[in-house]
């Protein structure tokens, strides 16, 4: 299901109430996961999560900026921000290639928010960082490699 | 083989010994890469996360006592909290010691709260989940100090006495592996792996270290204060394991603090 | 009169330099005892590390720069503790050192009797893809193709890792040998790591 | 109970610059304790958050996130007073909620 009509789902009830309900705790946890995609989020590959997430045909594109350490301090907190400059930019979804899992999230902006997000993700092993940005129905990518060494005393 | 006749071997072979490593250090692109992150990591640093749960922890009643840590006397009189970090190590008449800013708040969990020491130095040190309460105290403490210059005081005998005492400490060689701290922390411009060694030896770098704890550490996800710095850099020394808030502790911590006087501390870090 | 200023003077000086290096002293005595008191024992790391042996205790006296005599007599002591391997053969197996050469682990609280690596990277830069790596020690990059890949190199090799204080009496590098870290088998393999042509460190 | 988030949303112009500190283990199910037993997946799904009630961003993201989660973004459209509200739900069903008002400490 595509990620901007689930938040139009529930969007169709955002009123103060709907806040007020969330904080409650009165809506059930399972109908906000219902969309979370199981089948990208356990996809081994990139090109399996995106295919699962109908990213397959992304094109090249210099207008998405990955700003992210060339050599990471410490794998377990790797720093990720990412702007894009497509016009009607809805969301950026990022994969760590070398992950055993690649798919790492997806940051809808289509409600009102920049198209930008910061993050900060575990890489295991020095891997290109690929995003995915959907604008216009149309989707775009480009990656950044982060090497991830070993730090202190190692013992 | 006797020494010479092998040097001597050496020496027919127009061996060179190699040039000595220089003595100051290149500039290094994976620190100024690490230091590029650095502001980033610290406007969100989750170490927040923990200012919150030890201010909760300061303020409300516990313990056998069910008293809070609000009449906790950290040096400058019962309560006050606000620039009390930058100013310790430092003398406390009513225990005839020095004492270090966990060590004091610890000593006032067992005295105002009647928790006992023994149970809380069984588990000291953050792991998994798990974060004593007087890591999470110091780290509140810690921030209530942000942007304030340190000035550990060395007006007092005692204080002196206990620099000087750090200061051996921290040179004392020993254990299977010949290191004390200064082998790692003497000298200037030193890595070991990527990770930067400042010299506490010297003014200018001691506050690299003493400025950066209590730490939000990204290995394990975890808070730790300079008690659990201190024991894990005799853990890497091949030594025995310093007593938790033990006199050897507090003495370094003072010899630190003191070599930072005049720096601005920042407030609770990040670490790698 | 002025002769007796002068004197009291040098005396006062004197008793005063005398009072700074007794003081000094004394702090590495209360030094020693302070964590002698407040350490205790855990899994391998013993109370007895806690006891300085000579070389230690010198070291730790003249700030690692003892006076040349001094240092030359440490070393020539030290040089006598390092055990050749019976079979002269210096060379192990360079893929099992570079293992070593990476590893940090041993001797620390939190490790198991006999599991140790080098901790060579801690401090040496070696490989030349190896972009991690410490220098707290000279680079060791190209260590057997600068030097020359003879039988004198390698046990030069062998005994700078079986105990490194045989050739500067306060070197940082720890005794592999000699503290019992490392076994000679395993010296011999680090030794490979330094001197084969094939290892990664020559090419 | 899970911990508060610590939420910072500061307006710049009529953009409100939001900065979360999310309290999580983050648990990849690789894990292992000083036991030796894994520590089972344990990790945030869904963020949603909400300006004056109305979704303003959302995510859904991986155990591939860092423990202890941080995430800003840009909100557009903001005013001082309005109120954000952030809620995360983790795969144990686990979920917080917490509020800030805009422009505020």
């Amino acid at each position: 299901m595509d990620r901007s009509r689930r938040i139009v789902l529930k969007g169709a009830g955002a009123t103060g109430a709907f806040a007020a309900a969330l904080a409650a705790g009165l809506l059930r946890p399972g109908a906000a996961a219902a969309a979370w995609n199981k089948g990208a989020f356990d996809a081994k590959t990139t090109a399996d999560a995106m295919k699962a997430l109908g990213y397959a045909g992304a094109v090249e594109s210099k207008d998405i900026v990955i700003r992210a350490p060339e050599i990471a301090e410490n794998g377990a907190v790797v720093p990720i921000d990412i702007t894009s400059n497509i016009p009607g930019t809805t969301s950026i979804s990022v994969f760590i290639e070398k992950n055993p899992f690649p798919y790492t999230g997806t940051f809808d902006v289509s409600q009102g928010a920049l198209p930008f997000v910061h993050l900060r993700a575990k890489i295991g092993e020095s891997s290109p960082v690929r995003v995915v940005v959907a604008a216009g129905g149309k989707h775009f990518t480009t990656a950044k490699e982060v090497k991830v060494t070993i730090g202190g005393c190692g013992g | 083989m006797t020494k010479y006749a092998f040097v001597a071997a050496l020496a027919a072979l127009a061996w060179t010994a190699p040039a000595p490593a220089q003595t100051t250090a290149p500039a290094d692109p994976t620190t100024e890469e690490f230091e590029k992150f650095r502001a980033v990591m610290e406007d969100a640093n989750p170490a927040e996360l923990w200012e919150v749960k030890g201010e909760q922890l300061w303020k409300t009643r516990r313990g056998p006592k069910n008293a809070s840590l609000e009449q906790c006397d950290l040096g400058l009189g019962p309560g006050v909290v606000k620039g009390a970090y930058v100013q310790l190590p430092r003398y406390f008449p009513d225990v005839g010691k020095v004492m270090d800013a966990e060590r004091r708040i610890v000593h006032c969990m067992v005295t105002l709260q009647g928790f006992s020491f023994e149970e809380i130095a069984k588990r000291p040190f953050s792991s998994g989940n798990y974060t004593p309460d007087p890591v999470s105290i110091v780290t509140f403490v810690a921030a209530q100090s942000r942007d304030m210059k340190i000035a550990v005081p060395q007006s007092h005998p005692k204080e002196r006495e206990t620099w000087e005492l750090g200061k051996a400490i921290f040179h004392y060689r020993a254990g299977p592996w010949d290191f004390s701290c200064a082998t790692c922390h003497g000298e200037d411009g030193k890595r070991i792996r990527t990770q930067n060694l400042p010299n506490f030896t010297k003014h200018d770098q001691a506050p690299r270290s003493f400025i950066g704890w209590p730490g939000y550490r990204m290995t394990g996800g975890v808070m730790h204060s300079l008690q659990w710095r201190m024991n894990d850099c005799f853990r890497q020394q091949r030594f025995p394991e310093p007593g938790y808030a033990s006199d050897t502790i507090t003495a370094l911590l003072s010899y630190m603090g003191v070599n930072s006087n005049g720096f601005v501390y920042k407030g609770p870090g990040i670490k790698r | 009169m002025k002769t007796k200023w002068i004197a009291t003077g040098v005396a006062a000086a004197v008793l005063a330099g005398c009072a700074a290096m007794k003081d000094e002293a004394a702090y590495r005595r209360e030094a020693a005892e302070a964590v002698k008191r407040d350490f205790h024992a855990r899994g391998i790391a013993t109370m007895d590390r806690l006891n300085q042996d000579e070389l230690q205790r010198v070291c730790t006296e003249y700030n690692n720069n003892p006076p040349p005599a001094l240092a030359k007599k440490i070393e020539d002591a030290q040089f006598e503790t390092i055990k050749l391997p019976a079979d002269r053969k210096f060379m192990g197996d360079w893929k099992v050192g570079a293992r070593l050469a990476a590893s940090g682990v041993g001797m620390t609280w939190s490790d198991k009797p006999g599991a140790a690596g080098g901790s060579c990277y801690n401090c040496h830069q070696l490989s030349p893809q190896q972009t991690s790596f410490g220098t707290m020690g000279p680079s060791l990059t190209g260590f057997g193709k600068k030097r020359g890949f003879s039988t004198e190199n390698q046990q030069y090799a062998y005994m700078r890792i079986y105990n490194s204080k045989a050739f500067t009496a306060c070197s940082s590098m720890p005794r592999f040998g000699h503290s019992g870290t490392l076994t000679e088998q395993q010296i011999k393999d680090l030794t490979a790591y330094l001197m084969d042509p094939n290892s990664p460190v020559n090419k | 109970m899970a911990d508060p988030m610590k939420i910072r949303a500061t307006l710049q112009g009529d953009v409100a610059d939001v900065r979360v500190l999310m309290a999580h283990p983050m648990e990849t199910g690789q894990r292992k304790d000083p036991a030796g037993n894994v520590v089972p997946l344990h990790f945030i799904q869904t963020i949603t958050a909400q300006l004056n009630g109305k979704p303003v961003f959302a995510a859904d993201i991986s155990q591939a996130i860092s423990r202890n989660p941080v995430f800003a973004f840009k909100v557009k459209g903001a005013k001082a007073g309005d109120k954000l509200a952030i809620t995360w739900t983790d795969n144990k069903g686990d979920k917080r909620t917490d509020e800030v008002t805009v422009g505020g400490s």
